[in-house]
């Protein structure tokens, strides 16, 4: 058992949201973060666990030491069963060969809303960010798993433009959107694990990371979070799950 | 313009085009003097890989203007069009230099100000506008963007209820750019093109666009290509221009010949993350208009990246 | 020069309607005739032609005695500038790569339009033919020739059912019908070449073929021909033509 | 069913599919128990090309009814499916046995007679409506079939004026088959499939059903699949059944593998022209319900002409 202090926020989000992950999903992984944790995710317990990259690959086999400076990158093919164009590993989305997306996010609201695109008014924005990519064709058309470090400006009522879509203003309106598939269903960060109530479809915490207290993720969270009596506790990374990951990020590009 | 092209309107252009079987190999100089001032440009490959960027060099020297450009995911490619003024619109789906680097400056500076302006699609939508393009249709329907805010900034795309099911569809207008800029590793004198690896949205832009300038890492013979045609991706008869540019994407990859060039590129960002305008043209300088061709380029990229980057691409083999 | 009767009809029709295509264009060839005459013109006046078939192929170089039974064989890729699927090389037509479609026709009425989908009412079909194949893809998005066994029963005034249109029912019917594009541009058969009047769009005889009066076409065809007086005469089969022609199909496959 | 599958059904269809990398490696005569009675068949490869025949003779064998098959192309594998009433229903753009033997008389009995059905499309909107299946959405817009009789009577498809540009268009349905049969030239023990030259509509067909059975010359290791991934052109969790099944096209072609054999199929027209009836009873009780075994049918077809195809069938690389 490991102690806080003994790893970053970055190894405990790629060790938590790769805990996320079944074996033999098939599983649409983001840059950073999520391509990490899927990969951790291969190497631990799920061997058998399908991973694609927008750039146009299924089922690849990230080698340690190797990873891609983006998932448009020749290093994401490495013995891959399959690489396509683009449209094409999008379009296995809407068909709905994808179990879940797993992406990082910029920032998110209270419906797994995730916005990368301004911040500000859109028509006059503060920061223009450089904009979906794949983003809203994932969380249009599948479950979504978001890793994401947990601070309050990212962590906002309403986010200040709705890039990649999760359950929109909550209850039905996401489908009565026409987005009849998928939505949000996991967001891990550096303080807790949240799923989304199925009714409301507003972020519930699921468990807390170990040594955070309630108070501490309702200080970092810009909306009101309803903690239920059984809101559990994660298990700390493994000493096992640390160094597989370290192993594969020798030179911490992901996890700072 | 109007936003889809008159069926009548693409046909005439298309018929105008010599598709005959013949060697239409060019400088890349006389390559870019394919493209005009106000054409609309899209751009092959995606993000760093296989890039156009000798291509876009050229086409920066040659002083071109008011492009609109369109790429699925555009990078440090996007950088330079905005910093040079060659273009001063872009379409895609993503706007930085990297992951790696953070939000590209030289957007943000662009967009900001209003000097340029970047409109957004989901990278499905960008996909499905170059293939109904290729296909000579008006529209493909897709289902994301739906109730986002980017579709909300995208009356170009319209919501209907299918005939058939009654759901909800946003259909999305083809795109056919004036003229596509494709970079490939190997090709013909004609232009009969194969490309390994990723081919991102390639072979959809070229059908689509209305003229194709290919560059080429090699030029094989037409034997070679037609011993293993189901390995053609791109027909010669779509292609307009074929130059012959080892490192063509420099300092982007390609595919299975080299990896980026990746201390050129820290180099880069380093330089306009600090100011996206000196910056830029510090960078423009030196390294766009100052060689006096792309091989002087490449000497300034320097032996060394140039040898590690290709010793890294042809790893991806070795898995 | 040669005379008739030293060729056969099937030679006849290969022959003349060869000599309809121009260097440099990109026509979509049906099997059987048209397959062999774009072979033919390919071998003489046309070294620059680019052969499309059905199957998914661009730029074919068909090798003498190795005619393939259908245009989804393997044989129709014999040196192939490109195999792709057979969607795509349809939707070639449709985006306009494609100068000349050339197709066998068993049926064709005034206005040129093709029927290869029943004989005698549809609903209740003396014979149910083959039905379309890319016929109508072909004939509904480009310009058409047409090489065909001149017959009363085959040249009607209508069809019994357009499989492929022509100009439909003459004048703007086609482009009404939201065919923008295309149209029946030649009809070569056994006793003649056949061009459509550019206001009428009706079947107009361009020329005889050596030794046929107008008498005679008129007789072996279903609806009114309208001569002009400047219908004029094909120039017979050349021996350099047929010797070429006779050593692509030595077999006398398609030219009997 | 209705004709377009509302979007939930697809998804939770496909939802319920196994799609780990696991090996799915079994018999004929398991794998055509993925198919049952009254299901929806599509069929891969064209007219006598790729057609997976030793899937539809086991079909026959395991006396499957009702059955509703759609390929673009039907050949002499529609008769057998009519003549063995394993189907009546077919959706094509051309049925008949091949260009040289003049019309099916098979088809004619039984379309004439109104013993089976024969749906009629053209041959782009079949290649659309797997396209529109294979991408999740209800249709597809083409510019052909329109005026013609064709589409008279398909009222499956649905005229529009396009929201663009104005201009009229045909939407045609999405087309998701409950179960499709392909045979290639080499897949791992996933389903990691290859197939060289010739694609015909096979990996939309393969990406648009709803369970994907296929039939391999021979399987390969999955590290041979990994060494070329850009040569996968059916991706291993689209597939639920691999049958090792060599000269499984027989006695049709298999692409650089054989050509059609030609004097089989000339003895089966022979047969059935004579009398679809009582000659089609002969060939199926002679060659289909006869033999032992796949290899059985094949000896009756005999060594000498299965050597001569595959002699031609690889001769395509030698030209």
């Amino acid at each position: 058992m490991t102690r806080k202090g003994e790893y970053t926020a970055g190894e405990l989000l790629a060790i938590l949201s790769a805990r996320q992950l079944k074996d033999g999903q098939v599983v649409f992984a983001g840059v950073g973060i999520p391509l990490l944790a899927a990969t951790l995710a291969q190497r631990l317990q799920c061997p058998g666990l399908t991973i694609l990259f927008e750039g146009g690959v299924i089922g690849a086999f990230i080698e340690p030491g190797k990873l891609p400076p983006s998932t448009n990158d020749q290093r994401c093919t490495t013995r891959a069963n399959m690489v396509l164009g683009s449209a094409e590993v999008l379009l296995l989305l809407q068909r709905g060969y994808v179990d879940v997306g797993f992406m990082g996010g910029a920032q998110i609201d209270q419906y797994g809303n995730l916005n990368s695109s301004y911040i500000g008014d859109p028509k006059k924005p503060k920061t223009r960010l450089p904009g979906t990519g794949g983003g809203n064709d994932i969380s249009s058309l599948t479950n979504m798993i978001v890793a994401m470090k947990h601070e309050k400006r990212r962590f906002v009522e309403h986010v200040d433009f709705i890039t990649s879509p999760g359950w929109i203003k909550g209850k039905q309106t996401r489908s009565e959107a026409g987005l009849l598939a998928g939505g949000m269903y996991r967001v891990v960060t550096d303080l807790a694990v949240f799923g989304f109530d199925e009714t409301t479809r507003r972020m519930t915490p699921l468990a807390l990371n170990p040594g955070v207290t309630r108070e501490q993720v309702q200080e970092n969270t810009g909306f009101k979070l309803e903690f239920s009596h059984d809101t559990g506790v994660t298990e700390p990374p493994t000493e096992h799950e640390l160094s597989t990951l370290r192993m594969l990020d020798p030179e911490r590009l992901y996890i700072g | 313009m109007s936003l889809v092209q008159p069926y009548l309107k693409l046909r005439k252009d298309l018929a105008q085009r010599d598709r005959s079987l013949r060697e239409k190999v060019v400088s890349l100089e006389e390559a870019v003097s394919f493209v005009r001032d106000g054409d609309s440009v899209g751009i092959g490959g995606s993000t760093m890989s296989r890039t156009p960027m000798g291509l876009i060099w050229a086409l920066i020297r040659a002083k071109r203007k008011e492009l609109s450009c369109s790429r699925c995911i555009i990078s440090s490619d996007g950088d330079l069009l905005y910093g040079s003024c060659a273009s001063d619109h872009i379409v895609t789906s993503w706007f930085s230099q990297g992951i790696l680097w953070g939000v590209s400056k030289v957007m943000r500076h662009f967009v900001e100000t209003g000097k340029a302006r970047y409109d957004e699609w989901s990278h499905l939508a960008m996909g499905m506008r170059f293939r109904a393009g290729a296909m000579g249709v008006p529209f493909i329907p897709i289902r994301s963007m739906l109730g986002s805010g980017v579709v909300g900034q995208r009356p170009e795309a319209k919501e209907i209820d299918c005939p058939y099911t009654g759901e909800k569809l946003l259909l999305v207008p083809a795109l056919n750019p004036d003229v596509a800029l494709i970079h490939v590793q190997r090709c013909d004198a004609y232009g009969n093109a194969q490309i390994d690896g990723l081919q991102f949205m390639d072979i959809d832009l070229a059908m689509a666009a209305n003229k194709v300038i290919l560059t080429t890492e090699r030029i094989v013979s037409n034997d070679q290509i037609r011993r293993a045609p189901d390995q053609t991706k791109i027909p010669f008869f779509a292609v307009d221009a074929v130059v012959e540019l080892p490192f063509g994407c420099a300092p982007h990859e390609c595919y299975g010949v080299y990896e980026p060039m990746m201390r050129h590129m820290e180099f880069y960002v380093g330089l306009v993350n600090k100011d996206p305008v000196a910056g830029m043209k510090e960078y423009l300088d030196k390294y766009v208009y100052g060689p006096k061709s792309w091989t002087g380029f490449l000497e300034l990229i320097g032996m060394e990246e140039v040898l590690e980057a290709s010793r890294a691409g042809v790893s991806i083999y070795d898995a």
